[in-house]
């Protein structure tokens, strides 16, 4: 108890923001203590308010507490024990975090996936993208105050969820590839699942946007609200959703195709302002443009095989590696060295919400205490993969 | 003791406890109207949450009792038997009475809300002035409790409170006096005004409602649209006064935790509750009586005559008779499982219970109609007007369940810029346009 | 580009190429301005990552390494250093404000300092922790005794 | 109707209204002594009742302890509470705030002395409630019309203070 109150104070006395002189009336600045227990920080983020009334003077994020070192684990696990360890990382998109190591190794190990696995690969991929973005929409709706769209996001992302269990056999942590492909075939009647997934979610999506796009209220609360500019955003290293809602036309599926997206035919969303609103507007075209990859994908699936040869014991050669994949959460990079032996010598995850929530603090300089709540949601963290 | 019993059923009378001072009578109805509002308000959690649940494809309660219908009851008694917790820093005088204060203001409101011309504990001639100030007291009690709790979240919770309550009576006051403004103006009808009267309106919640009979139209069509408009800002303004959404800003549990209740458990919380729902029930009683037309059935001059009076006797008895053959649709739509036989039971149960009250009802009026019976009459008089008040206060009770299904929560700043600057300066257009309108026309 | 630096800055600075990824080794003094110079006059303007590698048995115990990408090139490019333990860096946050939290990690998992980083403490361990856990004479299963003993009253600290 | 006004809850409310009164100014903590304030305006409102004013009682209901009363309090909640707990309570000005409290009973004794002649000895004819709110228009709107839009300029002179005074802050 006594350790928490010094934490809190010498977090806050790094506050050293500037306050006006009030000779008269002084209306105390309050120091307000946001997670890690609330309702609305996405897990077990902590930030502290400097609060003038309402105003937000100030915040710092206290993070770490899922800290699991996943990184120090790594160094401890041969290259294959250590693929189920990065699904706990963005647990809501554990597929995408799966890809990126695993082409990671690749990279390291010169050896290329079959077209067939990258085609699953991809499929799998975009629709854990709309799941991810499918819970985002839901909980940020709920933090600014609209509870119902969260049923309709929970209901329609169950029906992603049940093609991964049938595919891989779990849900939310699937360790759905290995290195140099797939170790599961699809299970018969995979494509006709996955294609009435695309005719089934199409209207929901009209749906949530009936609730929300024209909502006056939520226009209200979301249009310049959390503005990040172009500059700022890419002085942060912030990337995704919130790069593309600044303006900045940048996808790594389009900038450095990996997998076969260079295949697909899609479009990349941008926005204008850099606000709360265009951040969700991105979000919702990019669900309909994983669609379009989706249906492309499932069309082309080529027959073949599913795992690349790899030597059953992975010794890449000395040597390192960065790779980044686009998650949905924005530039997820693995940097991997490697000594030569069966564990990776140093595994590096650079992860995308913990490098976005950076930008909190500069982005609710001088909003209110209820701008901070949309502000974590439009970020879209979370913090198994901030505290890794 | 019969004679007495007459004496207040006979609508000639038209007398309520309060103008005839007899207190026994004002004591039986407080207590019939506390007793009604108790059931209310556990109905309405009832139906919150099964409303609630169905605009988001879920059931809702669905364990206790067949359809959750226990469900309120066994909330009560878990509430009732939580521990108490008082924070050891919290100042323990205000905490203790702060959900008091609320309670107190929700319930006393309706000594004058008017369920029938005699059905009202009294007939204060400041009636609705008192209904306003009093439920104004009601944000003490959010006040204090939010501060009393020595924390930083229901302390916000309660600024919000404070600042959103104050900004939003104003506007919701001016409305209330440009309906009372058309009880001074005798003419019928839509746009009529009539010069023979002396001008003089009332405050009076009876009145108000009597003066909406004379004028054979309901305040909310008189001078369309001005009523209209006064209508729709006091219907926003009594969500933002009760803190629900889209203005459930003191309470905001995605920014605020819980708001001026966080550091609230148990008994203290339920009483919290118990005075929200109460005080919605109270405000939308008021919105009913002063532009609905209160105890009023539809059409009562249009379709006027003792046929349509017959006909519409039997709403009533038809609307239990209708809700009680959803409890046997329910009973028939029940899983066969033996597991569930107890529920199916008693949801059949429920249906007879209903379909029974419907019974009644149904018979009263066709008795009086047959019989023509004073009591009788004076029984079927009593019940269409509780029936029509009670009706019109429902819908506002569902419309409320619909919004917080539907919207966002308002931000602080933007609920305060419309309070000032959006509804204040209509209402008081529409006031100073309705009262030009009433002298000029 | 790479011979332009290399003339100006001699044997401070190589560029190597695996796996068809392009990095620099620079020396330890060359650390601001080198990559104030990637981001001014050669458009790197998105420091990726900022990380490290610990050595233990080299002399130079530490690579610390800034990943760096630029939008206009669209090309990726790693700059890569060696320090000995104890020695610090200048800090890269008036080149990249992101930098902030990224060396704030790097010195919370090798103690590594940043000179002139704004608020150099540890994110994601607890502030009073000793040791830095991605150091390889770091056990997997070690922990801080003192701390959980303190903190969270568990008497094996484990 | 039968009179309310019985000498048993004159007393009641004025002993309300004296003892709010009293822990207005001797409660350290300005949160209590506001809630002590609103008991004693909500007293005066019920003698207003008692004196057939039942419009005075609505308004005073709630203007004072719903609307004044509540901003009252947030001002005092946005007040460092601490700082005013420690300060001295009284500022310690005896000799003319005794002569102040003096002058005040002298005259209220003076007005009790003098009653039988200020005042005819015949029961005031009690008011008719119904028309109450009338009456007060009436003379508002009609005998004291000036004093009315004196009173509402005066006010707007001091909205405009205020909205001038919070202004420099900004």
């Amino acid at each position: 108890m006594n350790e928490a109150k010094n934490d809190l104070t010498n977090a806050v006395s790094n506050l050293d923001f500037e306050t006006p002189e009030r000779p008269y009336l002084d209306s105390n600045e309050l120091i307000i203590n946001m997670g890690p227990q609330h309702p609305a920080t996405h897990g077990v983020l902590r930030v502290i308010l400097k609060l003038d009334g309402e105003k937000v003077l100030g915040t710092e994020c206290v993070i770490g507490y899922l800290h699991r070192g996943v990184e120090k684990i790594a160094e401890n696990r041969t290259y294959t024990m250590f693929n189920p360890y990065v699904d706990r990382m963005d647990y809501v998109a554990a597929v995408s975090n799966g890809l990126g190591y695993c082409q990671a190794v690749e990279k390291l190990l010169a050896v290329e996936a079959p077209p067939r696995a990258n085609y699953i690969r991809v499929i799998l991929t975009e629709l854990n993208r709309i799941a991810s973005h499918q819970l985002w929409l839901g909980t940020h709706a709920l933090d600014i105050g609209a509870m119902t769209p969260l049923f309709y996001t929970f209901r329609d992302r169950e029906e992603i969820l049940k093609i991964f269990e049938k595919y891989c056999g779990a849900r939310l942590t699937t360790h759905a590839f290995r290195i140099g492909g797939l170790q599961y075939e699809t299970y018969a009647g995979f494509e006709k699942d996955v294609k009435n997934f695309v005719a089934f979610v199409r209207p929901k999506i009209d749906e949530y946007e009936e609730l929300l796009t024209g909502n006056r209220i939520w226009i209200e609360r979301t249009k310049n609200v959390g503005v990040i500019s172009a500059k700022d955003a890419i002085a942060l290293g912030v990337t995704g959703p919130v790069l593309r809602a600044s303006g900045v036309k940048w996808d790594l599926r389009k900038a450095q195709p990996y997998a076969n997206y260079s295949e697909f035919d899609f479009d990349i969303p941008t926005g204008e302002n850099g606000d709360t609103y265009d951040r969700y507007i991105v979000r919702m075209i990019e669900m309909r443009q994983s669609l379009r990859i989706i249906e492309q994908a499932v069309a082309g699936i080529p027959e073949g095989p599913i795992m690349a040869k790899v030597p059953k014991v992975i010794k890449p050669a000395v040597g390192e590696i960065y790779h980044s994949i686009e998650a949905p959460k924005g530039e997820l990079g693995y940097f991997i060295v490697s000594d030569g032996s069966t564990q990776p010598y140093r595994v590096r995850v650079r992860p995308p919400s913990f490098v976005n929530l950076q930008a909190l603090d500069i982005m609710v300089q001088g909003m209110l205490v209820a701008d901070v709540v949309a502000v974590i949601g439009t970020l879209d963290i979370v913090l198994g993969e901030v505290d890794r | 003791m019969l004679e007495s019993l007459k004496s207040f059923l006979e609508p000639s009378v038209a007398r309520t406890p309060g103008e005839a001072n007899n207190q026994l009578w004002a004591l039986i109805y407080v207590l019939i109207i506390f007793a009604g509002v108790s059931v209310a308000v556990m109905a309405m959690n009832w139906l919150e949450r099964k409303a609630l649940a169905h605009f988001q494809v879920r059931l809702g309660p669905m364990r206790v009792g067949p359809h959750g219908l226990l469900q309120p009851i066994a909330d009560a008694v878990k509430l009732l038997i939580k521990e108490d917790i008082i924070p050891s820093e919290a100042d323990k005088f205000v905490f203790w009475i702060a959900p008091l204060i609320g309670l107190l203001a929700a319930f006393t409101v309706y000594t004058v809300v008017p369920f029938g011309p005699s059905q009202a504990v009294s007939d204060m001639n400041i009636g609705i002035l008192f209904m306003l100030g009093v439920s104004s007291l009601a944000v003490l009690g959010v006040v204090m409790a939010g501060w009393a709790s020595n924390s930083h979240y229901p302390l916000i919770g309660a600024l919000r409170s404070s600042a959103q309550m104050v900004s939003y009576e104003v506007a919701m006051g001016l409305a209330v006096v440009s309906a009372i403004l058309m009880t001074s103006l005798h003419g019928m009808g839509l746009y009529g005004v009539s010069k023979l009267s002396d001008g003089t309106g009332t405050l009076s919640m009876i009145g108000i409602v009597q003066a909406q009979q004379e004028q054979h139209v309901w305040f909310l069509f008189k001078f369309f649209p001005l009523g209209l408009i006064a209508f729709v800002i006091f219907a926003i303004a009594m969500i933002a006064e009760t803190n629900r959404a889209p203005f459930d800003l003191p309470e905001a549990e995605s920014e605020l935790t819980a708001g001026f209740h966080t550091e609230y458990s148990g008994l203290r919380w339920s009483l919290f509750m118990l005075a929200e729902y109460a005080a919605m029930i109270a405000v939308s009683s008021i919105a009913v009586t002063l532009w609905l037309g209160g105890w009023l059935r539809p059409f009562p001059n249009l379709l006027a005559g003792s046929a349509w009076d017959f006909i519409f006797a039997l709403f009533p008895g038809l609307t239990f008779l209708g809700l009680g053959a959803v409890a046997f649709l329910g009973t028939a739509r029940m899983p066969k499982h033996p597991y569930f036989k107890i529920q199916t039971i008693g949801l059949a149960g429920f249906g007879v219970v209903l379909a029974g009250i419907g019974i009644i009802l149904l018979a009263i009026p066709i008795a009086a109609k047959v019989s023509n019976h004073t009591l009788l009459n004076a029984a079927t008089t009593t019940l269409l007007n509780v029936y029509w008040f009670v009706a019109k206060v429902a819908v506002f009770m569902y419309l409320y369940i619909w919004y917080r299904a539907t919207w966002p929560r308002y931000r602080f700043d933007q609920l305060m810029r419309m309070g000032w600057k959006v509804m204040l300066p209509i209402s008081l257009g529409v006031l100073i346009v309705t009262a030009i309108v009433g002298v000029l026309l | 580009m790479v011979e332009k630096y290399k003339r100006h800055y001699g044997s401070g600075l190589d560029a190597l190429t695996y796996l068809g990824q392009n990095y620099f080794t620079v020396d330890r003094s060359l650390i601001p301005d080198f990559l104030k110079l990637l981001r001014d006059d050669e458009q790197f303007d998105y420091c990726v990552d900022i990380t490290a590698v610990h050595y233990p048995k080299r002399e130079k115990q530490f690579d610390v390494i800034w990943i760096l990408y630029s939008f206009a090139r669209n090309e990726r490019i790693r700059v890569k250093t060696q320090i000995s333990d104890g020695e610090s860096l200048a800090s890269a946050v008036p080149i990249w404000a992101t930098a902030n939290w990224l060396e704030r990690e790097v010195y919370d998992m090798f103690g590594i300092k940043f000179d002139g980083h704004p608020n150099l403490k540890r994110i994601l361990l607890p502030d009073g922790w000793h040791g830095f856990p991605l150091r390889k004479d770091y056990g997997i299963l070690q922990q801080d005794k003192e701390w959980v003993q303190i903190n969270l009253g568990i008497e094996s600290g484990q | 109707m039968t009179p309310v006004a019985t000498p048993f809850f004159f007393y009641m409310l004025s002993g309300f209204a004296i003892l709010g009164g009293l822990l207005v100014i001797t409660r350290k903590n300005a949160v209590h002594s506001a809630l002590a304030l609103i008991v004693t305006l909500l007293a005066v409102a019920g003698l207003y009742l008692m004196l057939y004013a039942p419009f005075v009682a609505g308004v005073q209901i709630i203007v004072y302890a719903g609307g004044i009363m509540v901003l009252f309090l947030f001002v005092i909640m946005l007040v460092s509470l601490e700082r005013t707990v420690k300060e001295r309570q009284f500022n310690r000005i005896w000799p003319i705030g005794l002569l102040a409290s003096c002058a005040l009973l002298a005259l209220f004794l003076g007005v009790l002395a003098k009653g039988k002649t200020l005042f005819e000895g015949r029961p005031i004819p009690p008011l008719t409630e119904s028309n109450n709110t009338q009456q007060i228009g009436l003379m508002l709107y009609g005998n004291y019309m000036f004093a009315f839009e004196i009173a509402s300029l005066l006010l707007l002179v001091a909205i405009l203070g205020a909205v001038i005074m919070a202004k420099k802050r900004i």
